[in-house]
């Protein structure tokens, strides 16, 4: 059938039946990944590649980003620290290993070896113990009460891998994911492309399509060329500027999805002349976020209101950052006896992102400060801001969890400066208790009450300057429709179909 | 003939030594510690340490030389710092892919060029000779990367003639190895051009005539074999503009060969792949470079070597 | 040797004019001779007289633009050579014409043996297949005498030295049987006694062939030594042209006898040279009257006004000089300003 | 007794000069303008040098201004050119970007020319082991196929265009030493080289005063083609993101920036993609005509 | 005439070598050389002319080269006032330069494009300080006038003149520094008949006016004989005869200098002179023949010739000649070749 249906959730029911011919799906990417073992993946494209399709958690989020079964049936806090989960059964591994309480141990268990070094192991740090009460039963025990726990046990970290692969020989995993999920891996050709075939033996709803194929093409052209020729089905990675050519289009679609994430302008608040609160201060009410938002992002996102987007559990309408105000600026300015001020704004080589520099360097000058863009490459920006090398920056916050704790005690907490991502070097005893109580809290509403409290003092002291709420957009040639974005940006392609 | 091929090898002995000196030299002016960066965030001072006395960091720089070139003739060019592959593995997965689009591209430059370059001489200062030289001139004027994109947006987009990007097929290899091939077939025409024109001028043509041969054989017996031997040299020396044209090429129409592999790395700091991707790019041109030198002396006995 | 008087070549008032950025150069500037069977003109002249360009006149080989012959006729066996179509003349090149050119190192083809370059012009004239021609190129190489030709066939122009490779010059020009040979300065390049070799060589060969050889120089010992006949060319014009025991004996133009006169000769001491004064006026920019004029002793007003004819004489010369007319009034000129 | 005879002739006649009195560049200039595409190059260039230096007169905004309200316009009688991805002025950006492409361009020659015309002189004039080492270490740097020698110097000092200048310069010093030292060995040959030297002058003197300005012509042919590769080879840098960086107004990257509007807005990557084009043509048919105009054979 | 007495040696050869190294085909070949001047000694006298002849490639540029150390010879020295001139420093050659000047035979290539004839005169001068600055343009005058030039030619390029006044340029430029001797290598070779006289009584004018003496290189004996006292015949790097002009002309000794003598076409018809033709050409001096160098074009040659170098023997008063039968080939009559070998 001749079906040019958009990728609409609405009529994926009925085209699934129509179109249950397989196929292959090619997706584009900006780049190749780096790694497939989940436990040592920081970055997105690698991510990608496994997230609910290769490997599956105990728990997954829908849509909507509420979490729902996946490995796990059911589970159920047994006390504070206690957490219980049923598993289900009679689910292997693509290497014929069964799924069971024993391979959940095994995945932890190495994940929070020291030994294994994993980068992801401080998040998992609360986790004293898994511990098997039986075959279909695990428990973890925590070192302390831990609210957002299932938040973290869904993101790609939580990964649970084969316990063969793992006593056999973790170093292949690198390369060669073996997982439980919808999609086998089948080949790796590094920096072209990497290919997954349909499980055959997957115990939830098999995907329709035969294989997937994620392709890099670096050039942004390029990619979209090819989802308007057809050639490939789905780009990830669009610049938002081409979103009305996309729309116009008579081959192409797009996707948005709100994400979780946030971009900002930090400061380094240790950092003369940032290290004063009326220089940040001044800086905040000279930007003009609004037209960021549509100037450099297509109006693709919203504009943000604090380090927490409003999918992000934390989040608060009432939280008030700076409001654009050139005369506040300039007299604070004043005040602070900065005049003439050169200041360094670094950023990673994300066209947006040196977009929004060279704007708010623009912005800057209104208010006489003189902007020294820094372009680096995103290895060097990790490496620069954990060394506290920079002035002020502009990044995002990925929250993978969805949860505030994510967000809150890894951006702001004296105890996150550097790498663990408190960048801006900010340190404020009031704040950092209040990030520990919510993090113990189990009451919601109160939780709530104290993240809106917390954003308002970060916001005031102007540690940083929100800007955007993500919003994922992809685009896909017309004939493919059911793949959607979660919030953490992940491409969903279980539901995909591809028609002829 | 094969003393000139045994003593042509003898002498790329030294450039090729040459070009890993230049490497190591470059690679020695990167700023910034290769420990730390190969250790990773968060090591270590100890296991920075340990890494520097591993990698032979602490030694003096000439024996991290010997070191590093021996490393190169076991087939050992480093892991890369990306993704912890050996280097080698990762540029001889590229590296078919990459000649195979060169080769191509220089098929289109040779065939091209000469062509048009013999068109253009045969009638001198003729409508077809000065159309052929305006478009070899704006040959060798656009920038190969614009030329490409709008290959693409013509070719792939609109008219979907060939595909857009990717290696699979013939049709994939049109655009890429036509962008790449048009500036070399633009010089080359240019090129032949003038050395047909220098070469009618010549005595012997003169002879030729007096002998009473036609003007078509005169061209392409008599001028035509002598217009190609500095015709050769530039074929070669294109080669290795269009190696380093790849780099470009290969980004814009998403081939995984060794130019994209270099550009990836340098944006990645993947210093260990750079320096790999830089060397053997060299050795190929320096490889084919002794081919069309050989090739040269097959055409042109006469020629000594210096 | 019947038809010896026979004239089987006739240039009349040939003009070659070069048009070029700095104005026309008048190369060759109305030019008459004859040739005939057996016969050796010879042509002299200082450098840049138009020699050259009067020989690739009459095979229609200037190269055009910028050159063109403006004038005159080539008469080959009555047949007028300047207007003749492309292909015609294409038979005659290297068939019943043919030329040697001055510089053995760049006239032959350096990438090609020279045996199938001397086969080429074989093949193109006469009815023979590639192995007879091939046969045939090695017999003339032994004609001209180059030592172990088959081997020598097989080589290429620069494994040859310089005298070799004019050999190969003359025994290509010579393949075909040709009627007449125009031999351009073809012993300039080489040292004296490979130059006598050559001449040897060209005089041997011309006796067996009976062809009428222009042979083209300015060496006047060569043409003392090889000519019938001589022509005297100054700046694009004849000015004297004798049989060759007259002009030594007893030339008649000023020009002439300057040079002979100049000359330094190998087998008489002399304290001083005679000199001829200034130099030749530049094609672009032809005097008037005579172009010998500014630098002859002898000049009067009626030099500088008009150029004098070729006149004949009685002794069966020509000469181009007022001083031969009925109008000249000056005097006669002395033997001894010449010495 | 000869020497009786031509009593009333002196020995030696004062000989006249009967050529007009002419300069060395009058004759030069004047083939050169007879080539009319070179001088139609020659126009180009000095049209974007005019442009360079009068870009702030001649610039109707100022190239960084970020007018966001106006971004993505096409051409139209306010912005001739149309306006980029943050509303700045193409036009402007196209007219102080020639400050900087032709900067590099200039630059980028002018450093590999210094060093491989000094290499080059050396090399050709003493010959020997001199000439040996030079050019075997000249050998290695052409080795590296095209832009590769630059992008590996970038990749190790970093992007920025005084980078890509010192690269792409030092990627052209090989190809001025080649050439400087082969016409060096063509004049040292010449017998006025010969002359000068047995009249005892120095070396210095000889490679200077003698033979470079004899070999000017050809350096000057090659600098030529060469800016014109330059900049293509900074803009392509550029291009990778190697080279200017934002919001630098270099026409490469500005390519690179308006390479993802090719099809949305093609005017962003069009314009400069132009502007190098012409420039690069301009310099070529510059270069071409110099060469024919300093080609000996065209001239007497 | 001068006798015997009055001669004063200005320059001395002895045992003379320039060997050029050639490129090798092979790495396995042995390192050859081109031995362009193979070991020659001779002596020029004050005030004459001693003239190089000889075929092309022979050595006589070379030899010239070699004594202005324009190369370094590969061995020998060259005596001048008193001093091995091969020995000097740098600088100390540099000061001699003066006195040892070189004419040219490429009118175009010898003077510098891109010099003014003023600038051309002035630096000579400027490096020998051989007239100080203030007077430089006077002195400048009148070499040019001493040439045959006008004063005005002093702005102008050398391309603005004819062959033959460039020729006088070069003239005018080696007089600039008051040399002793001058080195004409072919310097009227290029040059036309008409010109070519003018050239020549121009240098045998100012030898007189100024004592100079000349070495004068040229293939050309017509120009040799006029201009010469004492003639040298070289042959692949060889001196195979050295004498005074008359003698040599008259009464040749060496086989190579009596073909030489006989190959030259004489502009007069009625002149027929028996021709010695020598076959073939002048072998490679890379690898020079055994023994006599001339041995393989030689009509005379022996078994003695293959093997044996005849060494230059003076058989007549100041008439050298390296040749083993020179006594019983030419001596006292000229004879005609041996039928049989
Ligand atoms: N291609 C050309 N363009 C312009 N002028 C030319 C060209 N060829 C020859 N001439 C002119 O024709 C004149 C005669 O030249 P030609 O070659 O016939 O002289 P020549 O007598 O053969 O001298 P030479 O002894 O040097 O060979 C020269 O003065 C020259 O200026
Ligand atoms: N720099 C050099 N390198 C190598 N070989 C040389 C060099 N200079 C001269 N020769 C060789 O030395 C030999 C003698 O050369 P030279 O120039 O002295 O000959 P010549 O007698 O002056 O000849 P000509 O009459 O052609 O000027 C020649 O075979 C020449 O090839
Ligand atoms: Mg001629
Ligand atoms: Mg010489």
């Amino acid at each position: 059938a001749c079906s040019t249906n958009s990728a609409q959730s609405g009529d994926k029911e009925a085209t699934a039946k129509e179109n249950s011919t397989g196929g292959t799906l090619n997706v584009v990417r900006l780049s190749d990944a780096t790694n497939l073992d989940p436990h040592f993946i920081t970055d997105i494209p690698s991510a990608n590649i496994n997230y609910q399709k290769v490997y599956e958690g105990l728990v997954k989020p829908d849509k909507d980003f509420v979490l729902q079964p996946s490995l796990a049936k059911e589970w159920k806090v047994i006390d504070d620290t206690t957490w219980e989960f049923k598993l289900n059964e009679g689910i292997t591994f693509h290497d014929g290993a069964p799924f069971d309480a024993e391979a959940v141990k095994a995945t932890f268990d190495r994940l929070l070896d020291p030994a294994t070094a994993s980068p992801q192991r401080e998040k998992f740090s609360m986790i004293k113990e898994v511990k098997v009460i039986d075959p279909t039963t695990v428990q973890l025990l925590l070192e302390y009460p831990y609210a957002p726990l299932l938040s973290i046990l869904a993101s790609q970290e939580g990964s649970i891998i084969s316990p063969k692969a793992l006593a056999e020989n973790p170093e292949s995993l690198k390369e060669k994911p073996v997982g439980t999920g919808p999609f086998v891996f089948e080949s790796w050709k590094s920096g072209q492309e990497i290919s997954l075939t349909k499980n055959e033996e997957y115990w939830g709803e098999k995907p329709s399509i035969d294989r997937v194929v994620f392709k890099v093409v670096p050039e942004d052209a390029t990619r979209l060329a090819m989802i308007e020729t057809g050639e490939a089905h789905i780009n990830d990675q669009v610049p938002v500027t081409e979103i009305e050519r996309i729309e116009a289009s008579e081959t192409m679609a797009l996707t948005r999805t709100e994400g979780l994430a946030v971009e900002f302008l930090g400061f380094n608040t240790q950092k003369a002349p940032l290290d004063d609160e009326r220089v940040r201060k001044a800086i905040s009410h000279a930007i003009e976020r609004e037209s960021i938002i549509s100037g450099v992002y297509n109006n693709v996102g919203t504009l943000a209101n604090s380090a927490m987007s409003p999918k992000v559990f934390g989040h608060s309408e009432n939280s008030k950052p700076a409001e654009y105000d050139l005369n506040e600026a300039k007299k604070l300015l004043k005040e602070a006896g900065a005049e003439n001020l050169k200041i360094s704004l670094l950023t990673s080589d994300r066209k947006e992102r040196i977009n929004m520099a060279e704007v708010i360097q623009s912005q800057l000058k209104g208010i006489g400060v003189e902007v020294e863009i820094q372009v680096v490459e995103y290895g060097t920006f990790i490496e620069m801001t954990n060394n506290g090398e920079h002035q002020m920056y502009i990044s995002g916050w990925g929250n993978a969890t969805g949860d505030g704790d994510y967000n809150q005690y890894n951006l702001f907490h004296t105890a996150s400066h550097g790498p663990a991502g408190n960048s801006f070097y900010y340190s404020n005893p009031e704040a950092d208790k209040l990030i520990e109580a919510a993090r113990e809290e189990t009451d919601e509403n109160k939780r709530l009450e104290i993240y809106e409290e917390v954003a308002q003092i970060e916001l005031d002291e102007a540690v940083y300057v929100p800007i955007r709420n993500y919003e994922h957009i992809a685009a896909h040639n017309k004939s493919v429709s059911g793949y959607w974005l979660n919030a953490a940006n992940y491409l969903m392609i279980d539901e995909v179909e591809i028609a002829e | 003939m094969l003393m000139f091929i045994l003593r042509r090898l003898v002498q790329t002995v030294p450039v090729i030594f040459g070009v890993t000196i230049v490497v190591f030299i470059i690679m020695q002016l990167v700023p910034g510690d290769p420990a730390v960066l190969l250790a990773g965030e968060g090591a270590t001072k100890e296991t920075i340490e340990a890494l520097r006395v591993q990698l032979g960091l602490n030694q003096p720089l000439y024996v991290q030389y010997v070191e590093y070139v021996s490393n190169i003739f076991r087939g050992d060019f480093g892991t890369s710092l990306k993704n912890n592959q050996p280097v080698l593995d990762e540029i001889l997965l590229r590296l078919p892919i990459t000649l195979e689009l060169a080769i191509f591209s220089t098929m289109i430059t040779i065939v091209l060029g000469m062509a048009a370059g013999i068109i253009s001489a045969v009638k001198p200062y003729s409508i077809t000779d000065t159309v052929v030289m305006v478009i070899a001139l704006l040959g060798i004027s656009l920038p190969s990367f614009w030329f490409g994109l709008m290959l693409m947006y013509g070719f792939s987009v609109k008219l979907q003639i060939f595909p857009v990007a990717g290696w699979d097929s013939i049709a994939h290899i049109v655009l890429p190895a036509f962008t790449l091939g048009a500036g070399g077939a633009a010089i080359v025409a240019r090129m032949t051009r003038s050395s047909m024109l220098e070469v009618i001028r010549q005595d012997y043509i003169r002879t030729a005539r007096a002998k009473g041969v036609k003007e078509r054989v005169i061209v392409y017996k008599h001028a035509l074999r002598n217009a190609l031997i500095p015709v050769i040299t530039v074929v070669g020396l294109q080669f290795g503009a269009l190696l380093g044209g790849t780099v470009l090429v290969e980004s814009i129409f998403a081939i995984n060969g060794l130019g994209r592999m270099i550009v990836d790395s340098i944006r990645m700091r993947d210093l260990p792949m750079v320096q790999g991707g830089v060397l053997v790019a060299s050795l190929v041109f320096v490889a084919v470079n002794l081919l069309v030198d050989i090739l040269y002396r097959f055409f042109n006995k006469r020629i000594e070597l210096n | 040797m019947t038809g010896q008087n026979e004239t089987i070549l006739e240039v009349k008032d040939l003009k070659t004019y070069f048009y070029t950025k700095r104005g026309v150069s008048k190369a060759v500037d109305g030019i008459d001779f004859s040739l005939r069977k057996g016969e050796t003109l010879g042509i002299v002249g200082e450098s840049g007289c138009g020699k050259s360009i009067t020989s690739l006149s009459i095979l229609r080989l200037i190269p055009t633009p910028p050159g063109k012959i403006e004038g005159g006729q080539v008469l080959f066996k009555g047949r007028d050579l300047v207007s003749l179509p492309d292909n015609e003349m294409r038979k005659i090149r290297g068939n019943e014409i043919s030329m040697i050119f001055q510089e053995p190192m760049t006239s032959l083809n350096p990438v090609i043996p020279v045996g199938e370059q001397i086969a080429e012009a074989i093949r193109l004239h006469q009815k023979m297949n590639k192995k007879e021609a091939r046969a045939k190129a090695v017999d003339m190489l032994k004609l001209v005498g180059i030592p172990s030709p088959e081997k020598r066939a097989k080589q290429e122009p620069f494994q040859l030295s310089g005298g070799m490779r004019q050999r190969v010059m003359i025994a290509m020009a010579l393949s075909c049987n040709p009627e007449v040979l125009i031999a351009d300065e073809p012993t300039t390049a080489l040292d004296v006694t490979i130059q006598a070799q050559i001449l040897e060589l060209i005089k041997d060969l011309q006796a067996k062939l009976g062809m009428g050889v222009i042979m083209i120089t300015h060496d006047l010992g060569v043409v003392a030594e090889t000519c019938n006949t001589v022509a005297v060319m100054y700046a694009g014009n004849i000015v004297e042209h004798a049989p060759t025991q007259n002009l030594f004996d007893e030339p008649k133009h000023p020009y002439t006898r300057g040079l002979l006169a100049s000359l330094p000769k190998i087998n008489e001491d002399k304290e001083e040279l005679y000199t001829i004064e200034g130099s030749v006026p530049s094609s672009y920019s032809m005097p008037q009257g005579c172009r010998f004029a500014s630098r002859c002793p002898f000049a009067e007003s009626v030099c500088l006004q008009k150029q004098p004819e070729l006149l004949e004489q009685p002794d069966g010369s020509k000469v181009r000089c007022w001083m031969y007319s009925d109008q000249w009034t000056g005097a006669k000129p002395q033997e001894e300003v010449f010495s | 007794m000869a020497i009786e005879l031509n009593k009333e002739k002196p020995l030696i006649v004062t000989q006249t000069l009967d050529h007009p009195k002419q300069s060395v560049f009058g004759s030069f200039f004047s083939v050169f303008l007879e080539n009319k595409a070179a001088v139609v190059g020659g126009l180009i260039i000095l049209f974007y040098i005019f442009i360079a230096v009068f870009a702030p007169v001649l610039a109707p905004y100022h190239p960084h201004d970020i007018n966001l309200e106006n971004k993505l316009m096409p051409p139209s009688t306010e912005h001739w050119m149309g306006t980029d991805d943050k509303g700045r002025d193409i036009l402007s950006r196209i007219l102080y970007g020639s400050r900087l492409s032709m900067g590099v361009g200039f630059a980028a020659v002018i450093f590999g020319a210094f060093f491989g015309i000094t290499l080059g002189l050396i090399a050709g004039y003493y010959g020997k082991w001199i000439d040996s080492i030079i050019m075997r270490c000249m050998d290695v740097l052409l080795a590296f196929p095209g832009i590769l020698l630059a992008l590996a110097i970038v990749s190790a000092l970093g992007p920025s265009l005084i980078n890509v200048t010192i690269a792409v310069g030092a990627f052209s010093v090989p190809l001025f030493a080649r050439i400087v030292r082969g016409s060096t060995l063509e004049v040292k040959q010449l017998e006025y080289i010969d002359a000068i030297r047995s009249l005892g002058a120095k070396d210095g003197t000889i490679i200077f005063k003698h033979i470079l300005p004899n070999i000017m012509s050809p350096i000057i042919v090659q600098g030529t083609l060469r800016v014109a590769t330059a900049i293509l080879s900074a803009a392509g840098l550029s291009f990778l993101g190697l080279g200017a960086q934002p919001p630098s107004s270099e026409w490469g990257t500005m390519l690179s920036s308006g390479r993802d509007f090719l099809f949305s807005a093609p005017y962003i990557a069009i314009f400069p993609g132009l502007a190098i084009a012409f420039l690069v043509l301009g310099f070529n048919i510059f270069g071409d005509g110099l060469r024919d105009a300093f080609d000996p054979r065209m001239k007497k | 005439m001068k006798t015997l007495e009055e001669k004063k040696i200005l320059l001395e050869v002895s045992n003379l070598k320039q060997y050029f190294s050639v490129k090798k085909d092979s790495i396995f070949q042995p390192k050859a050389y081109v031995k362009a001047v193979d070991d020659i000694s001779f002596v020029v006298n004050e005030g004459e002319t001693l003239s190089i002849v000889g075929e092309s490639g022979c050595g006589k540029s070379t030899t010239g080269r070699a004594i202005l150390r324009l190369d370094d010879p590969t061995d020998g020295k060259v005596f001048y006032a008193g001093k091995n001139i091969v020995d000097l420093s740098k600088k100390e050659m540099r000061e001699l330069r003066g006195d040892l000047q070189v004419i040219f035979q490429d009118p175009f290539a010898s003077l510098n494009p891109r010099q003014t004839i003023k600038q051309i005169l002035g630096e000579a001068m400027t490096i020998q300080k051989s007239v100080a600055k203030p007077l430089q343009r006077d002195r400048m005058i009148e070499l040019l006038n001493l040439v045959g030039l006008p004063g005005e030619a002093l702005d102008r390029y050398p391309h603005e003149f004819s062959g033959g006044q460039r020729q006088r340029i070069g003239i005018a430029r080696a007089l600039a520094v008051d040399p002793k001797l001058i080195i004409c290598d072919e310097a009227v070779s290029a040059l036309d008949v008409s010109i070519q006289a003018q050239i020549l009584n121009l240098l045998k004018k100012l030898q007189k006016q100024f004592q100079l003496t000349f070495l004068f290189i040229s293939h050309d004996l017509s120009v040799v004989r006029y201009i010469s006292d004492r003639v040298m015949v070289m042959y692949l790097g060889k001196i195979v005869e050295i004498s005074d002009k008359k003698d040599l002309f008259d009464a040749p000794m060496h086989p190579y200098t009596k073909a030489l003598l006989s190959s030259i076409p004489v502009p007069n018809p009625s002149v027929k002179n028996e021709r010695i033709l020598l076959k073939g050409d002048v072998p490679s001096p890379i690898n020079p023949p055994s023994g006599c160098r001339f041995h393989t074009r030689c009509p005379f040659a022996t078994e003695r010739c293959k093997t044996e170098e005849p060494a230059l023997r003076e058989l007549r008063e100041n008439h050298f000649v390296s040749c083993h039968y020179a006594e019983d080939l030419f001596s006292p009559e000229p004879l005609l070749p041996p039928t049989t070998k």
